[in-house]
């Protein structure tokens, strides 16, 4: 398995959606590739397994080391774990649903698909990437896209919306950035390659500075509180394909920076600062529930849930515990695809009705039995319902979370278990008022979802189901690269 | 009085200095701008050649750099005159205030 | 008192009595003119100094080119007699708060400074001496400075042709 | 003599190129296209020549040295030069004084040539002066408007008066030390008051060349009131000429005082990029606000020069060949614009992607690389200027500095949510560009991708020392 | 041994239903998904049944003792060494109890659905949801890890919701469902953290490891359990306790018995499924499960029984004034399940102590059947009335005598008039009561007296009272699947009361004998008989008496008839208070200081440049003072402060 292809494969799609002309095509041409991307994403995992199956204890499996700026000794160092797979994985989900959704785009659609790749392009890259500074290249890259997506192909306040997530999530590139110098320069050989930063160590007092920039950096991207203003306007701005890559790709570059780069190389400071984290992150995860519940819009609602999901996810990371950092892998998979399918319903909604206030709608579920059911299951896998994904991450946090037996922790996790009552409340709120209730007047002509509309949400279900069904083969994949994350902070006193 | 050295020469100069300075500052005329220019000028020709004077006359460093100084004056007071006369066709003033047509 | 002091002092106080004056007086023709006594008493202080060759470019090229010049530039521009505008108090202020700060740090720091002297043997600025350095090419020659200040002076000639003799065009339009 | 031919190659090129010109004028002349043309084409070849057969070595007493990296460097300029003659046809055909401007411009360059070579500050001085006042009479070359003269005297008295400064403070340097060569300089120098105050006063004079805060206030004027063909040699030729000496001075004239004056870049630095980001965030004039945005660009090259070693000179040497492609880019896009419709505003630029794609592209392109986003060049550029800087540890200065980047990145998103997004009833009408401006653009475009992904020129640079 | 297939199958055939007809049901089985439904849950019962039989009969005893069997077995989600949610299948006397209970009246909904529910546009929908249900609820049943039975715990809630909400196009069944479902999600996260309580203390999430840890006095897990203290309460009784929320929201316990009436809004023959036989009892399936837990901790079982008499004496005295005919019998599903409740909280463990285990579940077992029965009774009038309300109702007996009678038999059977089933529990539940407290038997004494009357107050209101006013157009009782499942049922509540049911069922495994005292049945008969007259004479004949009592104590009435005003106090709670004090604050928040404070960065830094702007004053002369000052500023600080 050749990692490259993972990049490559978007960046020739990319040039190759440029190069055309007719709209027509670059759909197909974008189809093509994201179908392609998918299935060298299952082969990767299948790739994956066999390999570890077969033995290889390697930390990091597939590597590949291209030397790049050799006089800052940074390398193009590519390579998996369980971890990238699952998120590569989400991402391939995603991608496909939000080209398929994406689908009657007529408003400049070379330049709408181009970005939508150009977007992948940097989630992929940055989940293979084991050198700090590609990572970081990766990450950047995956920004401005957002921004022209919003902008362009926003709708609302999008121009401030845009404006106000590229501010942000620079902001939090930039303190990213300085945490990476500062591991870079203050190790003791020069390198931006995680493996050997984590192999030589960094000494505690570096981990205390440059803990925090990392994990705020990353933060800004997932969510942390108070640093999600942007989550909301920038998700209800979006365009259904924006905002399904958004919340279920972007948010979790900074999830996964936080566990891989944050916590994995800095134990001691994760330590240091596990409290803290902890006491935002359960903020955001009630402070954000109960935001949600007062939300009119579906995007809005849907994108402060996400706050409060995201929360769970750092969560999770900052309990530093086996378990609950597995919960929070499993959590940004299943946010990943729950809240890209949301926004695919609620998009599919909105190009129908022409609204996203709950309150102007009504007895869907007469006219679009399929996109109401569809809405169904993904208010469902939101609130936690068993057999769907969201379940099973929320309950594993929660165990992970309960390992610690002093009142601080089990507090958190308590403020972290209620919020799932106020979750069903906003969820059967939306389900309620927009789905069920008498058909309003004028919605009897609405129609159901069409082929592509529903392929995309049947892709996405299918991810969702079969982490709720079968958790067992997440858990084993990320399992043991947790555990490893987990047995070097351990290894800090 | 004391008997004129280094120190006294370099008073002078640096007064000269910021007398310059001050006309720089103050004059509103561009013409009178550029004579406080040559002041400045003037000044640091006089430290040049005082400081080659009294601390380093085993080389003449101070003197040529005196000479093309003053060459350098020479070229920058023609290019600012002819520039301060094309102001003046467009402006038909040449008073500092108003060319303060680009601000903020 | 030697009489060398005393026309030292004289010359200091020429010079920076009509600098002040050339920077001050609200006549432009007159601050021309005082302009040029300030830089008359400075090629007095080269004599002094002994530099004559100095003194004498002095004279030739500023006294006597640009000076002049902007003597020019000033009958080109202005009605001689006409009084300058008068300048503001505060913008007045501040230029002597800074000026007089300048010079204190300045001032301070020279005199703080003892200043080492070579011991090295005397080379005489002599006008052999000079023209010969001036157009060395190896050690202690200006050959190279005297190329580039030549090119400028060529540079600042085309560009000064260009501004100012423009305006043929500006008439046809 | 022979060597030293070869040693002052790019020199003399450039005085060749000048009398050719020169001789052009006094004979009968040329039109301006066929002159363009040629013109065009000695650029390239003078880039061209600047590639082969470079040697390093001393000369005139040392007081004028070159080695690889500084070929390299020039080749930067030539390249400037050349991207110059390219993307400014539109203005240079309906100028009147074509040959005089190159003539102008090429004594600036030549001038720029000797000062990054100069190795005493005498030669310093007036290579300065040489690539300082030739400027100042090419931006009165719109002749017949009235900013640009204003432009061309703020200049100049500007420059006057730092010129002025710059010798007071050399004086106090030579009183001092008995020196003016950078060779002998270092071994006097031991950081006492007097010394540290005509540092102060040397320091100055470069920070005015380089527009840094406080020193900075004359830019923004002279670059609006310029043509936009000066404005670009300025903001990018002249900015990264002075750069490159700059380091020279810093880490080799100056190296016992780095203490010093790695707080004074320091600070400064912090002063350049927050104010050059405060301004540029309101202005309309684009090339106003470009002028703020170098301002604060230059504040991020501090960064770099504060590091202080090998990494800090290959990384500002480096980001300034990625600013030549960025801003003269946005500067070409601008000046399109400028002179085919006239217009300079921002808010004018909106809707410009509904006609002309291409120029949105390129400007959107150079406006990413110079805030710094992948995976344009400026992004590596950036990066390595504030990792060179990183090098002190001092956290407090890199975050300010990182924080500054989201600064630069709202009013650069301004421009592209203007050509974007916004919606215009009567946009730029679509203009066709000259098949050089056009050639200009591709290979800036190209510059700004290809030079931050093929790591090997950033290795190649580190490789001149 | 266990036929592992054939019980695997139990669960999954109805799950099989669930998938087969909620994908293809509306395009292919649009008129057959009814009998698909059916086929799949009789096979279930054919199997639960052969199980019970199997499990009585063959090869559940060891030694006299019924013994706990694990068949299946399968880790589904590891979380660490020795704690993960395992699948599998537990066989004990409950759980088999349960299935059978389970599939039979299932069976029976689903086969009275097939004419209840005909014409139905979501007929295959509806069948679908009845297989979700059936699936959950018997994998709940079937657990053998406490967080498996979580996980069923919440499906089961989610197709309670999907069932009420069947109608979704009217408001006030969608408002039931969403209070159904929050309501009970509120206490599942009680029980969740118990789970997580009681997983911290034993280590395990299996159900028998974790019963042994946590009972076994030498085990440290046990002390660890007992020893820390929390507000008072040792932390296993704070685990139990919130376990026993869980187990009260799900089985609409007094204060968070709101949704139950609320949930009638579903189709009826769903109210006799999930609210009456099945779902509503999992809280006590729940206790019972964990009992030998429960029985450690002295505050815990209190708490259960007062909780559970509480419940149960406040149902039945809202029933009393209530005159929707299915929330009167909501109220009185609440009341019988607060007695299961008490009983097991006024049971010891093992032998002769734990009759009031045996006694809950007995009564459990009963209860499903008459309530069922009620409900179904219930459905056929509503049906042919087309109405909910008892004033519509009057005088049915003719038309409908087949109801007629099966009601009748279940209203005695509820009432506790021997020899019906209802009877026989109740007797076995206040004996336990009798003999551990005094104070719950006597309100236990009153609450069914208070059972017979508004039971039988029902009765009459239907089936006599007035003439009928017949506007039906179609015939009297349905079709035979209607008929057959009273029938059914009817027998079930008239005899099961003879099933010695000690023998099977008890806190240990052992075999209780069924012991009934004549002289201790005289007082609840008596009383039981004394609340049907009292009935009876209130309402036999249309009359006023009933208006002018509520008319004399006006007051009190209203308190009742408003339900204790409960509702209200949890609207109260969940509008002024949460939304408008938890979430509105939030929201103004984040609106107003947390995106305030990014928005006046951008405002404030605006601002800050507009107001240098005057440095770039455009003057030259401005510029180069500002120089001058720099370079003496730098100077004065390097020089002089700086050095």
């Amino acid at each position: 398995m050749n990692l490259l292809l993972l990049i490559l494969i978007p960046l020739f799609t990319a040039i190759a959606v440029l190069l055309m002309r007719n709209p027509q095509h670059i759909k197909w041409v974008a189809l093509t590739g994201a179908t392609t991307q998918f299935i060298t994403a299952l082969w990767l995992l299948l790739a994956y397994q066999n390999e570890r199956a077969a033995g290889n204890h390697f930390q990091m499996l597939f590597e590949q080391r291209y030397n790049l700026f050799t006089s800052w000794h940074i390398s193009f160092h590519l390579g998996v774990d369980g971890i990238s797979t699952a998120m590569i994985l989400l991402t391939a989900f995603v991608v496909i649903a939000g080209v398929l959704v994406s689908w009657k785009m007529t408003k400049m659609t070379k330049e709408f698909y181009f970005l939508l790749i150009l977007l992948s392009l940097g989630a992929y890259g940055f989940f293979i990437s084991l050198d700090l500074f590609i990572l970081f290249f990766f990450l950047e890259i995956a920004v401005i896209p957002k921004y022209l997506l919003i902008g362009i192909w926003g709708s609302g306040n999008k121009e401030y919306s845009a404006n106000k997530l590229a501010l942000m999530l620079m902001g939090g590139s930039a303190l990213v950035l300085v945490g990476l110098l500062g591991l870079y320069f203050n190790s003791p050989e020069r390198t931006f390659d995680l493996i050997r930063l984590s192999e030589i160590g960094i000494s505690t007092e570096t981990q205390k500075i440059c803990f925090p920039l990392l994990f705020i950096g990353f933060g800004v991207f997932t969510a942390l509180f108070p640093f999600h203003t942007w989550v909301p306007d920038g998700h209800s701005s979006a365009p259904t394909a924006g905002s399904m890559f958004l919340a279920g790709i972007s948010m979790k570059l900074g999830g996964y920076g936080c566990l891989r780069v944050a916590t994995y190389l800095m134990p001691a400071g994760a330590k240091e600062y596990a409290n803290i984290i902890i006491v935002l992150s359960s903020i955001a995860i009630l402070y954000g529930a109960f935001t949600t519940l007062m939300q009119k819009d579906l995007k809005y609602m849907n994108a402060y849930s996400s706050v409060s999901h995201c929360g769970f996810v750092l969560l999770g990371i900052s309990m530093l515990t086996k378990t609950s950092m597995t919960g929070a892998v499993m959590q940004m998979i299943s946010h990943g695809l729950m809240t890209a399918l949301f926004f695919a319903v609620i998009g599919m909604i909105y190009e129908r009705t022409h609204t996203r206030q709950i309150n102007e709608m009504s007895g869907l579920l007469k006219v679009m039995p399929f996109i109401s059911t569809i809405f169904f299951i993904v208010g469902f896998c939101s609130l936690g319902l068993p057999g769907l994904s969201g379940f099973v991450a929320e309950m594993t946090i929660f165990m992970g979370s309960w390992e610690h037996p002093d009142a601080f922790h089990r507090i958190a996790t308590i403020v972290a278990c209620l919020s799932i009552v106020v979750t069903a409340v906003y969820i059967l709120r939306a389900i309620g008022k927009t789905a069920m209730g008498p058909l309003k007047e004028g919605y009897a002509n609405l129609t159901d979802a069409s082929w592509n509309e529903k392929l995309a949400a049947v892709i996405l279900v299918a991810g969702i189901i079969a982490i709720g069904c079968a958790p067992f083969w997440l858990n084993n994949l990320v399992g043991p690269d947790t555990q490893l994350i987990m047995q070097k902070i351990l290894l800090t006193q | 009085m004391i008997q004129p050295g280094l120190y006294q020469i370099l008073f002078i100069s640096t007064a000269l200095f910021f007398i310059g300075i001050y006309g720089f500052f103050t004059r509103r005329n561009l013409i009178t701008i550029l004579m406080s220019v040559e002041l400045v000028l003037n000044s640091v020709n006089l430290n040049f050649i005082a400081f080659n004077k009294y601390l380093w006359p085993n080389r003449l460093d101070g003197v040529f750099f005196t000479i093309f100084i003053i060459a350098i004056a020479a070229a920058e007071a023609a290019t600012a005159i002819a520039i301060i006369i094309n102001l003046y066709r467009s402006h038909q003033s040449i008073d500092v205030e108003n060319a303060e047509e680009m601000k903020y | 008192m030697e009489g060398s002091t005393i026309i030292f002092y004289m010359l200091a106080l020429l010079s920076l009595l009509s600098a002040v004056l050339a920077v001050t007086t609200r006549q432009i023709f007159r601050a021309a003119i005082y302009l040029l006594f300030s830089l008359i008493g400075i090629a007095g202080l080269y004599f002094w100094l002994q530099y004559e060759f100095i003194a004498a470019v002095q004279i030739v090229i500023y006294v006597g080119g640009i000076v002049v010049l902007i003597i020019f530039s000033i009958f080109l521009t202005q009605a001689t007699g006409e009084k300058l505008p008068k300048q503001k108090y505060g913008s007045q202020l501040f230029a002597v708060l800074a000026a007089f700060c300048g010079f204190t740090v300045t001032v301070l720091q020279l005199f703080k400074y003892s200043f080492k002297q070579t011991d090295l043997p005397h080379v005489e600025p002599t006008v052999s001496n000079i023209g010969n350095m001036m157009l060395g090419l190896t050690e202690n020659g200006y050959a190279l400075p005297f190329e580039v200040v030549s090119i400028l002076l060529l540079a600042a000639m085309v560009g000064c042709i260009v501004i100012a003799l423009k305006n043929k065009s500006l008439k046809k339009v | 003599m022979n060597e030293m031919l070869i040693i002052m190659k790019s020199e003399l090129l450039i005085t060749i190129i000048i009398f050719l010109l020169l001789f052009i004028k006094l004979g009968k002349g040329m039109t301006n296209d066929s002159l363009l043309i040629l013109v065009q084409f000695l650029m390239l070849l003078n880039f061209i020549a600047g590639f082969f057969f470079n040697l390093p070595g001393n000369l005139f007493d040392g007081m004028y040295h070159t080695g690889p990296l500084i070929a390299f460097q020039k080749n930067i300029l030539n390249l400037g030069v050349y991207l110059i003659s390219l993307l400014f046809a539109d203005w240079f055909r309906k100028s009147e004084h074509l040959t005089e401007f190159f003539i102008l411009l090429l004594s600036a360059l030549l001038g720029m040539f000797l000062m990054i070579s100069s190795g005493n500050l005498l030669m310093f001085f007036l290579s300065l002066e040489l690539a300082t006042i030739p400027v100042a009479a090419l931006a009165n070359f719109d002749l017949d408007k009235k900013k640009s003269s204003e432009a061309a005297m703020k200049f100049i008295l500007s420059s006057a008066f730092s010129s002025g400064i710059l010798l007071f403070g050399i004086s106090m340097v030579y009183g001092a030390t008995g020196t003016l060569s950078f060779e002998l300089l270092p071994a006097q120098l031991n950081g006492n008051p007097l010394q540290v105050l005509a540092f102060v006063f040397l320091f100055a004079a470069f920070a005015f060349k380089l527009s840094i805060v406080p020193f900075h206030l004359w830019t923004a004027d002279v670059y609006e009131g310029s043509p936009v063909a000066v404005t670009a040699f300025l903001s990018v030729i002249s900015k990264g000429s002075v750069s490159f000496i700059f380091l020279t001075a810093l880490y080799k004239v100056f190296q016992p005082m780095n203490e010093l004056w790695y707080n004074m870049v320091m600070i400064l630095s912090i002063a350049t990029m927050i104010t050059g980001n405060l301004f540029a965030l309101r202005q309309q004039n684009i090339k106003r606000f470009l002028a703020f945005s170098s301002i604060a660009q230059l504040g991020f090259i501090l960064v770099g020069i504060s590091s202080n070693a090998l990494e800090g000179t290959s990384s500002v040497v480096y980001f300034v060949l990625i600013y030549v492609f960025s801003n003269l880019a946005a500067f070409g896009v601008t000046s399109v614009i400028s002179s085919r419709v006239g217009k300079e505003n921002i808010d004018e630029y909106r809707g410009l992607y509904q006609t002309n794609p291409f120029l949105c592209w390129v400007m959107a392109l150079a406006l990413f690389s110079l805030a710094g986003i992948p995976p344009t060049a400026g992004f590596f550029g950036k990066l390595f200027l504030l990792t060179a800087g990183a090098s002190k540890a001092n956290y407090t200065f890199i975050i300010i500095a990182a924080l500054n980047m989201i600064l630069s990145l709202y009013y650069y998103l301004k421009v592209i949510r203007a050509m974007f997004m916004e919606k215009n009833e009567k946009p730029i009408e679509k203009i066709r560009l000259y098949p050089s401006v056009k050639l200009g653009m591709v290979i800036c475009a190209i510059g700004i991708i290809l030079t931050g992904l093929l790591s090997w020129v950033f290795d190649y640079i580190q490789s001149l020392h | 041994m266990p036929n592992v297939t054939y019980i695997t199958l139990i669960p999954l055939l109805p799950m099989a239903g669930f998938i087969m007809l909620g994908i293809f049901g509306r395009k292919y089985f649009k008129n057959t998904s009814g009998i698909i439904g059916t086929v799949l849950l009789l096979i279930s019962t054919m199997l639960a049944i052969h199980t019970a039989y199997g499990y009585f009969f063959e090869y559940g005893k060891l030694d006299g003792i019924y013994q706990k069997m694990i068949p299946l077995h399968y880790t589904w989600l590891e979380f660490s060494k020795g704690v993960s949610i395992d699948m599998g299948i537990i066989l004990d006397p409950i759980s088999v109890m349960m299935l059978v209970v389970v599939t039979f009246v299932s069976l029976m909904v689903h086969i009275y659905s097939l004419s209840y529910m005909k014409g139905e546009e979501r007929f295959p929908t509806y069948y679908a949801f009845l297989g979700l249900f059936s699936f959950s609820m018997l994998g709940l049943v079937l657990s053998s890890n406490i967080f498996q039975i979580y996980i069923f715990w919440e499906l089961v809630g989610v197709s309670s919701f999907l069932l009420i909400g069947y109608y979704y196009n009217k408001p006030n069944a969608v408002a039931a469902c969403k209070k159904a479902f929050i309501v009970t999600r509120f206490a599942d996260v009680g029980f969740l953290i118990g789970i997580l309580i009681l997983s911290f203390y034993a280590g395990t999430l299996d159900f028998n490891l974790l019963i042994q840890k946590l009972t076994s006095p030498e085990a440290s897990e046990f002390k660890n359990a007992v020893t820390t203290s929390f507000l008072g309460l040792s932390g296993l009784t704070w685990g139990l306790i919130l376990v026993f929320i869980g187990g009260a929201g799900k089985s609409a316990m007094f204060p968070l018995h709101i949704w139950l009436p609320d949930a009638m809004e579903g189709p009826t023959p769903v109210s006799a499924l999930i609210h009456a036989a099945t779902m509503v009892v999992a809280g006590v399936f729940l206790v019972a499960r964990l009992f030998p837990v429960f029985s450690m901790s002295t505050t815990a079982l209190n708490l259960i029984s007062y909780v559970g008499i509480i419940s149960a004496l406040i149902a039945a005295i809202i029933a009393c004034t209530q005159t929707d005919i299915k929330r009167i019998l909501a109220f009185s599903t609440m009341s019988q399940i607060g007695f299961m409740m008490f009983a097991l909280g006024v049971s010891g463990f093992g032998g002769e102590n734990g009759i009031g285990f045996t006694a809950s579940l007995f009564h459990l077992f009963t209860h499903a059947l008459f309530k069922a029965l009620l409900f179904l009774c219930a459905g056929t009038v509503i049906h042919y009335i087309h109405s909910n309300e008892v004033k519509d109702m009057g005088g049915l007996r003719k038309y409908l005598p087949i109801t007629h009678i099966s009601f009748l038999i279940a209203c005695l059977s509820i009432a506790g008039i021997p020899p019906f089933s209802g009877f026989f529990s109740k007797e076995e539940i206040l004996l336990a009561a009798f003999q551990h407290n005094i104070i719950i038997y006597f309100a236990a004494l009153i609450t069914s007296g208070l059972t017979a009357f508004y039971i039988f107050r029902l009765y009459f209101h239907i089936f006599w009272n007035k003439p009928a006013i017949v506007k039906s157009d179609h015939k009297r009782e349905g079709g035979l699947s209607m008929i057959l499942p009273l029938i059914l049922l009817s027998i079930g509540a008239a005899v099961a009361g003879f099933i010695p049911f000690g023998h099977f069922v008890s806190s240990d495994g052992s075999t209780l004998e069924n012991t009934l005292h004549i002289e201790f049945s005289i007082a609840p008969v008596i009383l039981g008989l004394t609340g049907i007259f009292a009935a009876m004479w209130l309402y036999l004949k249309q009359n006023n008496r009933p208006q002018k009592i509520a008319a004399s104590m006006s007051v009190l009435y209203n308190i009742v008839y408003r339900k204790f005003y409960i509702d209200e106090l949890y609207l109260f709670v969940t509008k002024k208070i949460l939304f408008k004090l938890v979430g509105r604050p939030a929201a103004w928040f984040d609106k107003n200081i947390v995106d305030g404070l990014v928005n006046l960065t951008g405002n404030a830094t605006e601002y800050i440049s507009n107001k240098i702007k005057v440095v770039q004053s455009g003057k030259v002369q401005q510029y180069a003072m500002y120089f001058l000052f720099g370079i003496i500023g730098l100077a004065v600080l390097f020089i002089y402060i700086w050095k």
